[in-house]
């Protein structure tokens, strides 16, 4: 039962999750504007990310997490370079 | 394992060592950085003879024994392999040989073109002895990304609009090819489980009928990737424009680029689609064939229709990666013998050649283009040019020595007799011919194989005529220009070495035609690869 | 000596001297001579040693083994053919020798024209002795290089160039004609062996090959002995010096056409094929070029044309195919040989002295110079084949052959006529050779006056005329031993008996003879009112210029053809490569698919929804991306991480941490330095596509889009046939997956493999990074923005504006406040980052991490920090040497590798051990752990310096490069700014602790 | 998923978390889809990283530490990481957005108090520039 | 002390991050994450950066549970905006918001807490005028907002920073 | 799975080449990132994809059948690290050429 319960759930959360990513995506495709593009990359990022953890639960193994980890430590850094290339027309001065 | 059973291996650390301790040392001391490359080029020629005396002894014996080395420990067809026998040697020693040279020339000037030029020198080296050396195809992919990066170092160094336009050219459409070499080698292991050249030949004709579709798809693309590499037309434009716009020595060196790519073609068509590899014995055979022709056709046109010397150097290239092509589509043991010959002579030829075109360039338009060269090999008010003396001796009579160099060239290049061009042409005709029944008509392809080599020859020769008539005969006027002997010299070697070939023509051939027959019967090599024991149980060296 | 040596001198000698000549000093024009005349003498010698040897069909061979396995040897082979061209070869050479020391002015190089010439008679006595078809190929090619050479010899003259490129192009293509005839006659018999081939008439004549060899070889012998219609080169070749001109025009070059074709004779001959060609071309060379001699101005045209045309006669003979006039042409070689000599050497003096050789105005000159007239005058009689010198008989001999009743009309009717209308018209022009430049009026306008040459000049003319006296008169003495000798080597068995008498009978040859001369005389008597005219070049035949429509056609070819078949079959735009190569790619895969393939049947089932979403998005991006890529390249490269994260996901996915790690830490490296780099790139904006190119742009993009569905749906297709198929059950992955704990010593298999079972890969792979990392360095010192993006980005200048305007701010004020807080943040994730890298590293060998990943997050840390601080921030902080931390990591890589050889095991071994420490406990020590060291440091440094270098643009004070049409790449930077090479190179290793 | 004997409370705690967490984060997006402006876009994708990310990650150290009987704390540092790192990417993108409105002249934006800014603004755009750039 | 460990409580929360990472208190692992933790922490020395002076420990753990809340409540607020089909999406706005906090690590906090909050966003700090310009979603209850800046927030901040 | 896979590595692909053939060099680049992306993909593909079996062994249980093949996973790493390099590389260079040509044609030159 529980491993039913977990099963669906999870096949759900990743559902869900995805569809959030379609959202940002949607958002990222769209803009109008770079900064919109950006900030829909981080959603993109953050619920990859959430993604990735949920898959590890699916999967029952913690081998997944690092990836996440990754996400969380050091995605921003990407984003982060593209907000200071608008700000300023170039990422290091 | 005694230190003789590591030499296989040396002609790719050996350059690796070298390159990384150059890094240690500031741009400032570029002479011993310089030495160090001196000194590691001089040791893997050493290594490479070493090499081929040891794959030339085995079969002196009577039995065929490919060197291999396994890497790791690791047992083949698992870990990775290294396999040498008389072809790779050859082509390591070949590597050596330009290698030296276009280190001597450039250490006239080009040098100091740019920062770092000895260390993306001694890489291309070993990218290119590991390409020639692996017995592995994903180890080949990346020795064949070494050698490439390596070479887009070496293509870019002295920058200026025309290398940098070339190089991305050149850049494109390799990064293009390493995909479909990527692809192709995974969609081979898809099908066989397996990376090791010998363990696939040995899988090959066991695939399954309805998977050899798949089979010959991933052999397919990665042959387009290695044609890309031979420039075989028409994935060869890039060629000529590179070549040009490549600083001297590193043309010189570049001259074995392509054949790389021919190397491989022919390793691979042998031992994988060979007579033993049952339904897909002969995979790829007519489309080599007529694609080589197709090259040599275009090589020749494009050397008639070069203005720059640069660019008729380039098209000289094509017309030979073309012949040897075609050479290895005719599919034959005889063939190949003379092949290899052409292979190893115009090699030679085309780095002397490319070499030589500098300084023929500087002759042609002595004066403003000597400063030309000049400001752009140090750059206008580069620092560099102060501690750099001009320390060879500029030699008298230029022009007469750059004459004959350029003569000697012309009929190299354009197979006149008796020069080792006429006979790598004429071993190659011969077999083709003497392999036919003589009551049998003549085939087509070989039809077209006589004719192509014969008009090329031709169109090289008049060509060469042209160009040199209009360099050295029409130009009278003028200061000589400044040529040293350290740039003279290697050009020299070089023609000298294919003057060699000439005059002991007989062993070499006998030489290359037991390399052939190694080619043709793989089974050796496939033994020699997949069945001795590693050295001792693998892994726990403790 | 023995004749093996002899023989190896012979053909040695004059390319050993070649080098000798080429290498005397400018000046030593009487040491050339020495040597020359002795190295010819010697030569002489030796063949006429050789004479018992040779007389009566007797062979003396001397095989060198060459090239055995491709049955080429060299076979030094002296039959009396042979002997006879050699004692041509060697003795005209002398005297040409002699000659030529007279002849060549004191300044002229002479080392230079001294080189060629012998390297010439060598190669002229290794074509006649030649005992391998292909050898003699060999030489053959030799002869027209050489002579290149020699006709160029004035190359400054433009005459001089033109003619010796014609000669070359000419006659290397015949040569070429020839080398594949000789292979396929190689192919027919089996060997190349000239002894062989002469033994296999039968079979070459009978074969179908026969005719295609015949009209190459042909090819050859026609260019070389300039035979119609290839005739046009010699009259070029005049520009050359007259000695070269008394040797190859006369007795050698030319005559190695009929030499082949008199070589090949018994093999060859006797088929309609033979006849047809050969005495066809003969007939009509032996009359054109008679009929152009008459009316040639200039000496040396004259006696070129005539030699032409004796080439013609001798081809002629040659073609009958008979036996008799087989003979006929080999005696008129030698009579050829001697008299046309001569006669070249008198021409050259009379320029020599006068300064002309224009018939125009050279004019009873025999007063000045009464001995060299009488020998020129014999010598043309000769040449008119006037009784009692050696022209007449062999001529005679030409005109009984003619005259001989033939079963075909055309030898009835064609051939004798053709002959006697020959025989008319050279005796007018030798008329004209004699009558023209020493009798008549005193010459007017000469630049010198004339007087005789140096006694020792005319010595050579005098040794031929005589001979042709000689032969003239007593041939059966003088000649008939030798001429038997040659005779008999060809022709052997089928020798027919012929006598060398003078009188013959009153008979129809004689009529024809006697006929030639009356005409002649008759006939030079009406031109000479034409003649008087001085124009250039035969009535007739004046716009029938060979060279000139050889030229062109070599020119419309070579040239014009070419470049558009360049232009045609070639591209130098990068668009069309790349198209050409994907299509190549698609096509050739589909053909090699289409056998064996089983199409694939559809597997639905075990949809995961979370996966189908997220690689619609991830489509969804990857199609925005390449829309966007053109105009929104902020956009593009934003879709284009979005298309890579879910890259990564797929990883993940199916059970690949290492690789979603590793690619979600390139990917930010990547969208860092993509950033870096759109700075530099030129602002675009779209435009309305509205005119007749947009149609173009339209349809390229149309077909672009069409290409990319085949070859991406190939790609799809070949991958979804993998992998619906089971895995291969015997594939190596299996041994990985057993031994990599066990003898690996990790758990974490790819680690495992990429340091242990596959370390060579890796070793390989961060030789590239370091590579390109060194490359791009280099690259980037001779960076030159362009114009439009030397400025400041946009928002930097408006916001220092803003900073200036206000006197209670300063210039980047506005940055700092931007990055105020966030840079707290920043700097404080460096020490976590540094951890966290660490943490990857050692985790590697067991879990997903490693090496490669471990230096990938420790260059985001570093680029986090001069993304917070700028570059002079962090520089005046930490000193970073990437370059030296690249070759610290390559050679702690080639150290762990090397250390296996230390216990005897091959590069690349590892070791492993469970260590038992004091405090830590049971620790994996893998030698491999070093390995990955190597690896960390190397891709720290290439990452850091890849990146370091593309931002120290920004800070240079930079200059564009100066214009985009600038012609050559002569345009160079201005030095380096200090920043590049002091603070990413010099310092000494280290990272923490610069600052105190 | 690991047998069976997986509780059930533990089995629904879980769920509930997880469902909640990525339905919160998927609302944070759907708001990225509707809302009108930048500034009120730059709201949404914080209900992802605050308690989106706290549920789902909450539902990871369930499962993990009910399955592997020891504490799951890796998900702590991812959380930690998040919530640093978050603010300070939408923080700089913020002020950037604000920036670039300001120099267009975006009247829905509050103008910088400076008296001087518009007359500079205009002094600034006589400098080379090429025309306003919508895109990057 | 400052040149071994010139930032004591970097290093310790580095150790404790390490052995988070590692889940693992081993020995081991202890003297591996003091040795990581030590070297990352003269790295960071070599940055200079600047130090927070912390005056006050026991504010933080009331300031992160206040945060909690709030966000959770703005949480379910925005969430129940966006969600809504009828919901008026035009009340959002600009505030200005005038702070007596001038500690860098503090406004760093606070400009945290801020933008991590949904419905607020952090935009612009103007040093010298002292004051920061939010973004909200919600304009209606301006004041509110401010409040909870300022009552909740930065009181406590000025308190852990002094 | 393997359909979606496949279509996706197929549109990565796809897309990819259509960019590769564009004019300017910043569609080049993002055209190789994005065959980059397939090629990996591809060869990850090689090996037959697996859920949940990943190649990170239990000493325990050392059954080679429960692990996917790591084989075209080590080949993919070093994929993308070459991969990385070349997009490194071919950034600058196509930056160094429009320093020199003024132009970001592939060509160097505008058509
Ligand atoms: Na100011
Ligand atoms: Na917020």
């Amino acid at each position: 039962m529980s491993q039913i319960i977990l099963f669906w759930s999870v096949l759900a959360c990743e559902a869900i999750l995805a569809l959030a990513m379609a959202c940002a995506a949607y958002r990222l495709a769209r803009g109008p504007r770079a900064q919109d593009r950006v900030l829909s990359l981080d959603a993109f990022y953050v619920s990859g990310m959430l993604l990735l953890v949920t898959f590890g639960i699916r999967t029952g193994t913690t081998l997944y997490f690092e990836a996440a980890l990754i996400i969380g430590t050091l995605g921003f850094v990407s984003t982060l370079a593209l907000a200071k290339f608008l700000m300023r027309g170039e990422v290091i001065e | 394992m005694s230190f003789l059973d590591h030499l296989i291996i040396m002609p790719i650390l050996l350059p690796l060592g070298a390159a990384a301790l150059t890094l240690l040392f500031d741009e400032t001391r570029r002479e011993v950085k310089a030495g160090i490359n001196f000194a590691a080029t001089i040791l893997l020629i050493a290594i490479a003879i070493a090499l081929l005396v040891q794959t030339d002894a085995v079969t002196r014996e009577g039995t065929e024994l490919t060197i291999t080395y396994r890497l790791g420990n690791w047992p083949a067809p698992f870990g990775i392999v290294l396999v040498a026998d008389r072809l790779s040697a050859i082509m390591v020693l070949l590597t050596g040989i330009l290698g030296i040279n276009a280190l001597i020339y450039s250490m006239a000037r080009w040098q100091a073109a740019g920062p770092h030029f000895h260390m993306l020198f001694q890489m291309l080296l070993m990218g290119l002895n590991g390409a020639f050396l692996t017995g592995d195809l994903f180890n080949l992919f990346v020795f064949f990304e070494v050698m490439l990066a390596a070479s887009y170092g070496l293509l870019l160094h002295g920058s200026g609009v025309l290398r940098v336009r070339a190089g991305l050219h050149y850049i494109a459409i390799n990064l293009a090819a390493s995909s479909l070499f990527l692809i192709g080698v995974s969609l081979i292991y898809g099908v066989t489980g397996t990376l090791n050249m010998a363990d696939l030949a040995l899988r090959i004709p066991h695939v399954p009928a309805n998977d050899l579709g798949l089979l010959h798809a991933g052999a397919a693309i990665l042959g387009i990737a290695f044609l890309v590499k031979a420039g075989m037309w028409p994935l060869n434009f890039w060629l000529p424009t590179t070549y040009a716009a490549a600083s001297a020595p590193v043309a010189g060196l570049f001259a074995i680029m392509t054949k790389v790519g021919v190397y491989i073609v022919l390793r691979l068509t042998l031992l994988l689609f060979g007579e033993h590899a049952g339904a897909s014995f002969g995979f790829g055979q007519t489309f080599l064939l007529i694609g080589g022709l197709a090259t040599i056709a275009f090589g020749t046109v494009g050397v008639l229709a070069s203005q720059s010397t640069g660019r008729l150097a380039g098209y000289s290239v094509l017309v030979s990666s073309g012949t040897l092509l075609a050479a290895i589509g005719m599919g034959d043991r005889a063939v190949t013998g003379g092949l290899l010959f052409y292979l190893v002579s115009s090699t030679l030829t085309i780095s002397a050649f490319l070499m030589l075109v500098e300084l023929v360039e500087r002759a042609r338009v002595a004066g403003a283009d000597v400063l030309a060269v000049t400001m752009e090999a140090y750059g206008e008010d580069d620092e560099d040019l102060e501690h750099e003396e001009e320390v060879g001796v500029v030699i008298p009579s230029t022009m007469a020595i750059l004459g004959v160099c350029f003569a000697l060239c012309g009929l190299l290049l354009s197979g006149v007799p008796p020069f080792s061009g006429f006979i790598s042409k004429f071993a190659m005709l011969s077999a083709v011919l003497q392999s036919e029944d003589a009551a049998s008509p003549i085939p087509a392809s070989t039809w077209w194989l006589i004719g192509l080599l014969i008009i090329s020859g031709l169109a090289s020769l008049i060509a060469m005529t042209r160009t040199g008539i209009a360099t050295f005969w029409a130009t009278l006027e003028g200061p000589t220009p400044n040529v040293r002997v350290i740039e003279i010299a290697p050009i020299a070697i070089l023609i000298v070495l294919c003057l060699g070939l000439t005059v002991a023509g007989g062993p070499v051939l006998h030489f290359m035609d037991l390399a052939a027959d190694a080619l043709h019967t793989p089974t050796d090599y496939i033994e020699d690869v997949i069945g001795t024991t590693p050295a001792a149980s693998a892994g726990g060296a403790s | 000596m023995s004749s093996e040596v002899l023989l190896t001198v012979l053909i040695v000698l004059p390319f050993l001297s070649s080098l000798v000549a080429g290498s005397l000093p400018a000046n030593a024009r009487n040491a050339e001579v020495w040597l020359a005349g002795a190295v010819a003498l010697i030569g002489l010698a030796i063949t006429i040693s050789f004479y018992p040897d040779v007389t009566g069909g007797e062979v003396v061979r001397y095989e060198i083994p060459w090239l055995p396995s491709a049955g080429l040897n060299l076979i030094i082979r002296m039959d009396g053919f042979a002997w006879i061209f050699s004692m041509l070869i060697t003795g005209i050479g002398f005297l040409v020798v002699l000659y030529a020391r007279y002849y060549m002015s004191p300044k002229d190089p002479v080392p230079r024209f001294f080189a060629f010439f012998l390297a010439f008679m060598g190669a002229m006595l290794g074509v006649v002795t030649s005992g391998n078809i292909i050898q003699l190929v060999v030489f053959w090619e030799l002869t027209s290089v050489t002579s290149f050479l020699l006709i160029g010899y004035w190359y400054h003259n433009a005459n001089a160039r033109d003619g010796a490129r014609m000669a070359l192009t000419v006659t290397a293509i015949g040569g070429l004609a020839l080398l594949v005839a000789m292979l396929l006659v190689g192919h027919v018999i089996g060997s190349y062996d000239l002894e062989a081939v002469l033994a296999s008439g039968n079979t070459l004549r009978e074969h179908p090959l026969y005719t295609t060899i015949l009209i190459l070889m042909l090819l050859g012998a026609f260019t070389k002995s300039a035979q119609f219609p290839f005739q046009f080169w010699l009259p070029r070749a005049m520009a050359a010096p007259t000695p070269v001109s008394a040797y190859l025009h006369s007795a050698t070059m030319v005559k190695a056409g009929v030499f082949l074709l008199v070589r090949f004779w018994p093999v060859m001959a006797g088929t309609d094929q033979w006849f047809w060609i050969v005495s066809s071309a003969g007939l009509i060379t032996l009359v054109m070029g008679a009929y152009a001699a008459i009316f040639q101005q200039d000496l040396k045209g004259l006696l070129a044309y005539s030699t032409i045309s004796h080439l013609g006669l001798i081809t002629t003979l040659l073609g009958m195919g008979t036996p008799l006039a087989a003979v006929a042409a080999i005696f008129h070689i030698v009579n050829h040989a001697t008299f046309k000599a001569s006669l070249f050497m008198a021409a050259g003096i009379i320029d020599h002295e006068t300064g002309t050789r224009d018939l125009r105005r050279l004019s009873g000159l025999f007063k000045y110079m009464p001995f060299t007239g009488t020998l020129a005058i014999i010598a043309s009689a000769a040449m008119a084949g006037v009784p009692l010198l050696n022209g007449f008989i062999s001529k005679e001999m030409f005109f009984t052959e003619t005259a001989i009743r033939n079963p075909n009309m055309f030898a009835n009717l064609a051939l004798p006529i053709g002959a006697i209308v020959a025989g008319i018209f050279s005796v007018a022009y030798a008329l004209r050779f004699v009558y023209g430049v020493f009798f008549g009026p005193q010459p007017t306008d000469l630049e010198k006056v004339p007087h005789e040459p140096p006694s020792l000049m005319r010595i050579p003319i005098e040794v031929l005329v005589l001979i042709c006296l000689i032969v003239g008169i007593i041939p059966g003495i003088a000649i008939g031993p030798y001429l038997a000798t040659a005779v008999v080597a060809v022709l052997g068995q089928d020798t027919p008996h012929y006598s060398l008498s003078i009188w013959h009978g009153f008979n129809l040859p004689l009529l024809m003879s006697i006929g030639a001369l009356i005409g002649g005389v008759i006939l030079y008597i009406m031109l000479r009112p034409y003649l008087a005219l001085g124009l250039e070049g035969p009535p007739l035949m004046r716009r029938l210029v060979g060279q000139r429509i050889f030229e062109r056609i070599l020119v419309t070819i070579s040239w014009k053809w070419a470049k558009t078949v360049e232009r045609w079959a070639g591209t130098r735009r990068l668009q069309p490569q790349l198209f050409l190569l994907v299509l190549i790619c698609v096509v050739t895969a589909w053909f090699a698919l289409r056998p064996g393939f089983e199409p694939v049947k559809l597997q639905l089932g075990g949809w995961d929804p979370g996966f189908v979403i997220l690689w619609m998005v991830g489509i969804f991006c990857a199609i925005a991306a390449a829309h966007q890529a053109k105009y929104h390249r902020l956009a593009s490269l934003i879709l284009m991480s979005g298309a890579g994260l879910v890259t990564c996901m797929t990883f993940v996915w199916f059970s690949a941490p290492d690789l979603a790690v590793t690619q979600l830490l390139v990917e930010i490296v990547t969208t860092v330095l993509i950033l870096l780099g759109l700075r530099w790139l030129p602002k675009r904006f779209q435009k309305g596509d509205t005119d007749h190119t947009a149609l173009r742009t339209k349809l390229r993009r149309y077909r672009d889009i069409v290409l990319g569905v085949f070859a991406g749906g190939g790609v799809a297709a070949l991958s979804y046939a993998i992998m619906t198929r089971t895995a291969v059950p015997d594939g190596i992955s299996r041994f990985f997956l057993e031994r990599a704990y066990t003898e690996g010593g990790g758990t974490n298999v790819i680690n495992v493999m990429l340091v242990d079972f596959r370390g060579f890969d890796t070793f390989g792979e961060i030789a590239v990074l370091g590579v390109v990392a060194i490359t791009v360095f280099a690259l980037l010192r001779r960076f030159r923005p362009a114009a439009d993006s030397v400025e400041k980005p946009e928002q930097q200048r408006i916001q220092n504006a803003y900073d200036d305007l206000r006197p209670n701010r300063q210039s980047g004020d506005t940055v700092n406040e931007y990055l105020m807080i966030p840079s707290v943040i920043m700097q404080w994730m460096f020490p976590v980052i540094i951890v966290l890298s660490a943490y990857i590293f050692l985790r590697g060998h067991d879990l997903p991490g490693g090496g490669f990943a471990a230096g990938i997050t420790m260059s985001i840390g570093f680029i986090l920090q001069y993304m917070a601080g700028g570059t002079r921030w962090v520089e005046d902080r930490l000193r970073i040497l990437p370059v030296k931390w690249i070759g610290t990591g390559l050679l702690i890589a080639l150290a762990t590798g090397l250390g296996a050889w230390v216990f005897g095991y091959p590069f690349l071994t590892m070791a492993f051990q469970y260590a038992d420490l004091a405090i830590i406990g049971k620790v994996p020590m893998a030698t491999a752990l070093f390995f990955d060291l190597g690896v960390f440091v190397l891709v720290v440094g290439a990452t850091v310096l890849i990146l370091i270098a593309l931002a120290h643009q920004s800070v240079r004070s930079p200059k564009a490069a100066r214009s985009t049409v600038l012609p050559t790449h002569a345009v160079e930077p201005p030095p380096e700014p200090a920043l590049e090479t002091t603070a990413v190179e010099t310092p000494a290793l280290e990272i923490p602790g610069g600052a105190s | 998923m690991s047998g069976d004997q997986f509780p059930l409370w533990a089995a629904i705690a879980v769920s509930v978390l997880l469902v909640a967490g990525s339905l919160l984060t998927l609302a944070g997006c759907i708001g990225m889809v509707r809302f009108r402006s930048f500034y009120q876009r730059i709201h949404a994708p914080t209900i992802g990283t605050s308690f989106g990310t706290i549920f789902i990650l909450a539902g990871s150290v369930v499962y993990f530490t009910v399955t592997q009987l020891r504490p799951a704390v890796h998900e702590v540092l991812i959380f930690v990481f998040v919530s640093v790192t978050t603010p300070v990417t939408l923080m700089l993108l913020a002020r950037a957005a604000l920036y670039r409105d300001r120099i267009e002249r975006d009247p829905d934006v509050p103008p910088s108090k400076d008296p001087l800014d518009n007359a500079e603004m205009e002094a600034s755009k006589q400098a080379p520039r090429r025309p306003a750039v919508k895109e990057a | 002390m400052s040149r071994i460990l010139p930032y004591p409580l970097l290093t310790l929360s580095l150790l404790v991050l390490w052995l988070l990472l590692q889940q693992s208190a081993s020995p081991g692992h202890i003297l591996l994450g003091l040795v990581a933790a030590l070297l990352a922490s003269r790295a960071m020395a070599a940055l200079q950066p600047e130090k927070p002076r912390v005056v006050r420990f026991l504010p933080i753990f009331r300031l992160v549970g206040r945060v909690v809340v709030d966000i959770l409540a703005s949480n379910i607020a925005v969430s129940r905006l966006i969600l809504n089909p009828n919901s008026d999406m035009t009340k959002s706005g600009f505030l200005t918001v005038p702070l007596v906090l001038k500690d860098r690590f503090g406004l760093a906090i606070l400009s945290c807490i801020v933008t991590a909050t949904p419905g607020s966003a952090w935009l612009e700090y103007n040093p010298e005028e002292s004051e920061v310009l939010i973004h909200v979603l919600d304009i209606e209850n301006d004041q509110e907002w401010i409040d909870t800046l300022k009552n909740r927030y930065e009181i406590l901040l000025l308190e852990i920073f002094g | 799975m393997e359909l979606i896979l496949a279509i996706g590595i197929g549109v990565l692909a796809g897309s990819g080449v259509f960019l590769l053939l564009r004019p300017r060099t910043f569609q080049v680049i993002v055209g190789l990132s994005l065959i980059s992306y397939a090629v990996n993909l591809f060869i990850f593909s090689m090996g037959r994809i697996r859920l949940n079996a990943a190649p990170v062994l239990n000493p325990a249980a050392n059954d080679p059948a429960l692990y996917t093949d790591p084989v075209p996973q080590a080949l993919v790493l070093t994929a993308i690290v070459i991969g990385f390099a070349m997009t490194a590389l071919f950034l600058v260079v196509l930056l160094a050429s429009r320093g020199f040509t003024g132009t970001d044609h592939v060509d160097g030159r505008e058509r």
